[in-house]
């Protein structure tokens, strides 16, 4: 089956900034991505599970799948929210099926 | 004083106190006990409501007390306010950050809902009453402090980043809408709204109540049991302190506006209480530096219980003295 | 007609309807109060369980009609043909795709269940009864439907992809299954069995709907937010015309039936109803080229609403008017 | 003999079964039904909730029995004893593994809470008494049964993996401290805490356990479905005997005890139960090798739904010839 | 630790259609999948979430670690179904611990 | 964007087990990751699905982003956990923002 390079971006990130780094992406013209829920995690800040919140509080996980050209503009866009907050962005390379969607 | 003692020790051993007190053992020995995200949200948005409602089918009964716009006012004052008497306690009692102090600060200016649920339910089994729209002054006190959280921080000549976003998102945070809104479906549909559904909102509440105080026990134990070491004795008396404080200023609000002694004793409860759920998301997205254990811990580990035990029937004790009710 | 306005200005003010006002007020000014989904799904579970039961409960009560039989007919007959009234009202009004058109047809056939709870609340509330079994009709509804569509693309020689996966999919359907399961458990333990659980599904009811009303009107909200363009002039047309033509086959069908007043215009509910729970997902599957943005709105959106606040007034006064009662 | 029998089918045509019934064959008939699991969570937090304080408030009500504690000391003898009875009738009516056949006893020497609270419902419809501190008595049940397992498996030179990380999360498991807890909260707050709160957790209480049950006939239903021909005719026998073989066992216990005719019947419950929730977690843990599919379908496809339907009432009417009463 | 190259494809489908995609891929005999829950994305046919959902509806993502060798009859399987759907497939460079078991 | 090289690792495994795994990671001093719900699945030991599942069963999705020369320290850590249960575990070369918080 034919496929095309792509990258796969994931950004872990704290709920309430969901919808600013959605909006974000949007602006830099990445219109497709997928929210995943994120139940607890380990990091600089310490541990934490969704168990021990109130409110909107959490993480959510935000994957990216792009051409390669467009990585750029997407990393500075997702970078300018995540900037002074906690979470994390990786990027792999992957191949994608119907390259016409992206 | 021994009013109060004997008060108080009604109020501990009620199911809702003790249920509290479970969900806080279980979560210091490390039980797994564990209520779902969403049954917990469920059971919030039921609290919300449901004591809505009641506080707008209270207004209908009673017609609208000539205080309502005033107390309003009261709230929106003291909730601007109260945060800068935090912020300077925990200046002298501890050494946090400009920023952690003031988003601590933001978070004793702004109320729990919970707190004020408990403080409802003491006086109904007291046979108290008290001003219905304290339910609006609730939802009024929630957003004001958040702003003087920021201020306190920007005055300092930290960053502040408030977009007209994070207004929208504080201002019809979920909970004032739906209090709010309850509140006015309360109002609108009145008696003969009560009675077709007061055995939904009304019979089943003190057992909600439980369930939830319950998760609340547990997840401040949860919080508890990571910050062995972020809290500063210092901070724990803040924690103790601050709410006192706050209940004064509460108290000399009801009094000038001369609310019934129920009224003065929320509008202390509303005072003497710290958010958890709409400063704290707020904080997350404009002070992002600030530590979210510290206030959390604080808000929810502390002050939280203190006010549900002691503080409560302190309040109440005061407010009865004051008004010589 | 005053009675209709008396009983819609009436039927406004309930606290069922301004929930789902709320609902719909905040979702549009975009708060972020939201019912969890695993809470959404255990009200609906709720409702159906009680919904079913209690049309059980009063079967074995009053008796089996012998109407039910033919009553369940003509619900069946009413799925399959109001599809293809749709159909034709959609070409007319509107300029969408034959898929499309024949996908939102879909919808017009089958029946909302909260829409039939919500009019049997009110027939409750002004003390009118209806067959028990109704709500067996509505869960004979839900499924033909799906086929007129799928035969009206087919007859344009658009693509159909219906598996025997699907047919069993629809059929047992988790709401038809529980609808059925809690009316057979009903009919079975009877006035004894509604002594036992009466204080979970008789006492409770109004106010779960309420909330339930709450969530559904920020669904709702949310979806007419996003579609700003996608509805067309005349498609909004068509969410209030097709509800008020669909009434009148089932007014046809309740006299015809000779049902009791209340029977009728439950009759007309479920016609004038449209789904969005059970067609939607079938949809999805056999229909994927249909835009789900299109058929979601109007179900729930514009019919739905339009149905909750004016139509129910207008069947009952027309199912009382028809019938003399 | 005919007693039971017409007890049974009195059993049989409740609510409660009923539900149980549809699950199962929603399952079965591959229907989408199901219940969110935050859902069945919060229920079974209600349940257990509303059992322990309902226990608690009853012995405060009658005061302390001087049976309590030989009462635990009884079951938790049980609890350890009755695996090894188990395992023997394992090796004998099956070829299970020694690794299986020491999970599959484990879960039988520990006990099922519905099926207990499935018999306090049967006996409050009776109107039969029976001591409140059995609940306490469940509660020290549902743990030493993993212990004999572990020995079991380990005395046959099988690998275990018990570390005290391992004991905290079995004794503190989140069951056990719910339903030790709300017991002490109901033997603490006593008549005036159980009327705060009565009608949250005892008008509601039939129509939940409903719900709960559709949930379990549905989770049952879905293993049943996976496990054609995991499970040999000789361990569906012992499915059925091993819960017989139980009861007896706590029938000796019961009357040694002396406890009254309730009593008698709801030891013999808890005998004749099986867990699938605590046992089945710790086993994960332990016994990673042992097939989960196994001791899961035979205590929550075979043995629950037999002593929903057939054993509940035999329990009942020995108990009764028993203890004359 | 010894690790063994493998492919990990990612598809993320429309919840209604997820029983047919592991039916489809048991049929092309991958046994071995994890089913994750999905919260909301955005593509073509515009941005969701599952808070604006009623019913069944919203997405999955569904993933499988498979040897390199299978992964075309995987992908044709799982293409039979995403087809006419809405959804994305990607597939990814990894090395698994425990070869035997896939 | 200035990017540096890293491993993803994912380990998918029975939520019974997953305070074990995450104390093991802290343990070898993995100090970063993320743990995500699971819906389903399907492996050796037959399919399953939350809904069929009572208690704390189910599967968990444990995602550590690491610098490349500690992976083995972290396979090791994973191994003695997963070793003896059901699960899986994957690698993938992957690049991340803000290297310094890893
Ligand atoms: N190395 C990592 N791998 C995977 N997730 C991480 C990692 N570091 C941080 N996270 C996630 O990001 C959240 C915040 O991280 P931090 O900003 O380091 O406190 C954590 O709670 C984890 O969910
Ligand atoms: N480029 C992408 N990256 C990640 N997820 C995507 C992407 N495109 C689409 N999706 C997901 O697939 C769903 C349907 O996409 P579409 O068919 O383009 O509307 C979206 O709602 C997303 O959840
Ligand atoms: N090849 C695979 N790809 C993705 N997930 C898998 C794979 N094999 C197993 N799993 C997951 O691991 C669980 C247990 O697998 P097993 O130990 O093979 O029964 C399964 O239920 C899946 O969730
Ligand atoms: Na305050
Ligand atoms: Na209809
Ligand atoms: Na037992």
């Amino acid at each position: 089956m034919q496929t095309h390079k792509a990258k796969r971006v994931e950004i872990i990130i704290e709920a309430p900034m969901e919808r600013r780094l959605t909006q974000a992406l949007m602006g830099a013209e990445v219109t497709g991505f997928t929210v995943l829920p994120v139940l607890g995690g380990s990091g600089r800040s310490g541990q934490w599970s969704r168990e021990g919140q109130v409110g909107r509080s959490g993480m959510v996980s935000v994957v990216c799948l792009i051409r390669p050209e467009r990585l750029d503009s997407l990393l500075d866009a997702a970078f300018e929210v995540v900037d002074r907050h906690i979470g994390v962005v990786s990027v792999t390379d992957c191949e994608v099926l119907r390259a016409e969607r992206f | 004083m021994e009013g109060i003692l004997a008060l108080a020790a009604d109020n501990l051993i009620s199911p809702i106190i003790l249920s509290f007190a479970l969900g806080l053992f279980a979560a210091l020995a490390r039980s797994d006990l564990s209520v779902p995200e969403a049954a917990a949200k469920a059971l919030s948005i039921y609290l919300l409501f449901a004591i809505g409602f009641k506080g707008g089918v209270s207004v209908a009964r009673h017609g609208v007390d000539g205080t309502l716009l005033l107390s309003l006012l009261a709230g929106v004052a003291l909730s601007f306010i109260l945060p800068f008497v935090a912020f300077a306690m925990l200046r002298v009692l501890t050494r946090l950050s400009v920023t952690d102090a003031a988003a601590v600060a933001g978070h004793y200016g702004s109320i729990s809902i919970v707190t004020f649920v408990a403080a409802t339910s003491v006086l109904t089994s007291q046979g108290i009453a008290s001003e219905g729209y304290m339910v609006a002054v609730a939802a009024a006190m929630e957003a004001p402090a958040i702003l003087s959280a920021l201020w306190l921080v920007a005055r300092s000549g930290g960053s502040r980043d408030m977009d007209s976003d994070l207004w929208r998102e504080i201002l019809l945070n979920g909970s004032i809408v739906l209090l709010i809104g309850a509140f006015a479906i309360g109002l609108i549909t009145g008696e003969e709204g009560f009675a077709r559904i007061a055995s939904f909102i009304d019979a089943p509440f003190q057992g909600v109540l439980c369930i939830f105080l319950l998760d609340m026990g547990l997840v401040a134990g949860r919080g508890l049991r990571k910050v062995r070491g972020v809290l500063s004795v210092g901070a724990f008396a803040f924690g103790v302190l601050m709410p006192l404080a706050g209940s004064l200023l509460g108290l000399g609000a009801g009094l000038l506006l001369g609310l019934s002694p129920g009224g003065v004793m929320l509008m202390m409860t509303l005072s003497a209480s710290a958010s958890y759920i709409a400063v704290p998301a707020a904080m997350r997205v404009a002070l992002p530096e600030a530590n979210p254990s510290i206030y959390l811990t604080l808000s929810l580990g502390v002050t939280f219980p203190f006010n549900l035990t002691l503080g409560i029937p302190i309040y109440l004790a005061l407010a009865q003295a004051a008004t010589g009710g």
